[in-house]
């Protein structure tokens, strides 16, 4: 998007919009990878507390989809601007 | 959570700490959502052979709640040391 | 949350938001249990009506889902009482 | 749904009807969403091996609409008994 | 829903209210389209270019998908008017 | 993407530009937020042996995220075909 097409009130505007945005997709992420990491790690119910196994596998499947989150990010960008040319 | 609904008129409503509140009830009820489903999916087959919760499931939803908070803290405490920032978590 | 920081004025407030958050709610819990029930329940397309073993089913799929559902609700205020302690 | 854009000018909009009319509008939609979704799961092989309907999916759609409003009615009605609310089914 | 309940002025702004919610849907179609039939036709990453067999599906996805759902509103409609009576 | 906030204040903010604009950065994060997903599940396998990406997971992703692409432009002509409406494609 080019934002040289707006003045500098509608930039600050949009500044404090993409603020909100991104506090509020922070909280999608968390929210997301708690019940994903879940889903994938968590499936033995004879005890309340999470076993060993499953603590390392939630840590493991939460970096995992945080470096594949932020390849992705990578290769959008690139394709993105490809598209923008 | 009772409400006295006495002087309200002349006062004001400060809309920042309203959205904050929103925000947060908005949390909470996303977080229950999200265990509501998780659990299902982990504790109610869908057979559905009678409308009641029988033992097993009742007990496998229990544990399913008290698991569910555990990772939702370790999680929220991995992204928090990732970014430093505070959380309303 | 603790209720006791806001004034009356906002505490009206968030009560009306809180009552149009329920109506809300109430109407994702309907919507979503009408489909969660029809996939679980609803596989035979040879004809357009239920059959008494579907009807059976959804009945039962429903029931056993707000049963569900409260009894995470207790869990889950526990649980949270829990954390403010 | 003809309009008839006269002399609206000089007319008030009641925010509170057009509050109602959205959601109710909002509800028929996410409604035409679920059975859409819903009934492509049933109904659609994920073979693709045209781009037409074929004869058998064709009717199974109309087999699968027809059961979902059943559906939709039966756990109306079940939730109407259970709150007493006048829900707007 | 009965429309003339309404006046002018009123159904003007429901005009404006579905004018963008249309706009709204067809962009909630188009990228509901991409992500159902990337996730049905495209599983061969050994390259980064579509296959033609997974192009072609992805055209036949999308207009069975089409076809689909034109068909789910004609039904639709008739039953809604069913329950008008 | 700099921003200068200087004489901002005697600026008036067009609210019909600024509704654009945030709907073309929703739809920009709701395509992000659908390829992270997609690929997710294409070349991510739920063993979680380490938490970091080998080899094999790394390429599967930049394949994928470039595929989603030239999904996202075939559907888009379609629709573009069809509907003939101008799209903020």
């Amino acid at each position: 998007m080019d934002f040289s097409q707006f003045n500098d009130a509608e930039r600050n505007h949009l500044q404090r919009v993409m603020e909100q945005k991104q506090m509020k997709d922070f909280l999608k992420l968390y929210s997301g990878l708690v019940e994903r990491c879940f889903t994938d790690c968590v499936n033995d119910f004879t005890s309340k507390a999470l076993t060993s196994k499953e603590e390392g596998c939630v840590q493991k499947c939460a970096d995992k989809f945080l470096k594949h989150s932020e390849r992705v990010g990578q290769r959008f960008a690139e394709a993105n601007a490809e598209m923008m040319k | 959570m009772s409400f006295f609904m006495n002087n309200a008129a002349n006062q004001s409503v400060n809309m920042q700490n309203m959205a904050m509140a929103e925000q947060e009830l908005e949390m909470v009820s996303d977080l229950f959502n999200r265990i509501v489903s998780s659990c299902h999916q982990k504790c109610i087959p869908k057979t559905y052979i009678e409308g009641e919760l029988n033992k097993g499931e009742a007990v496998c939803i229990d544990r399913c709640v008290a698991k569910f908070f555990e990772v939702n803290k370790s999680v929220g405490t991995k992204l928090q040391q990732m970014s430093g920032a505070g959380l309303p978590m």
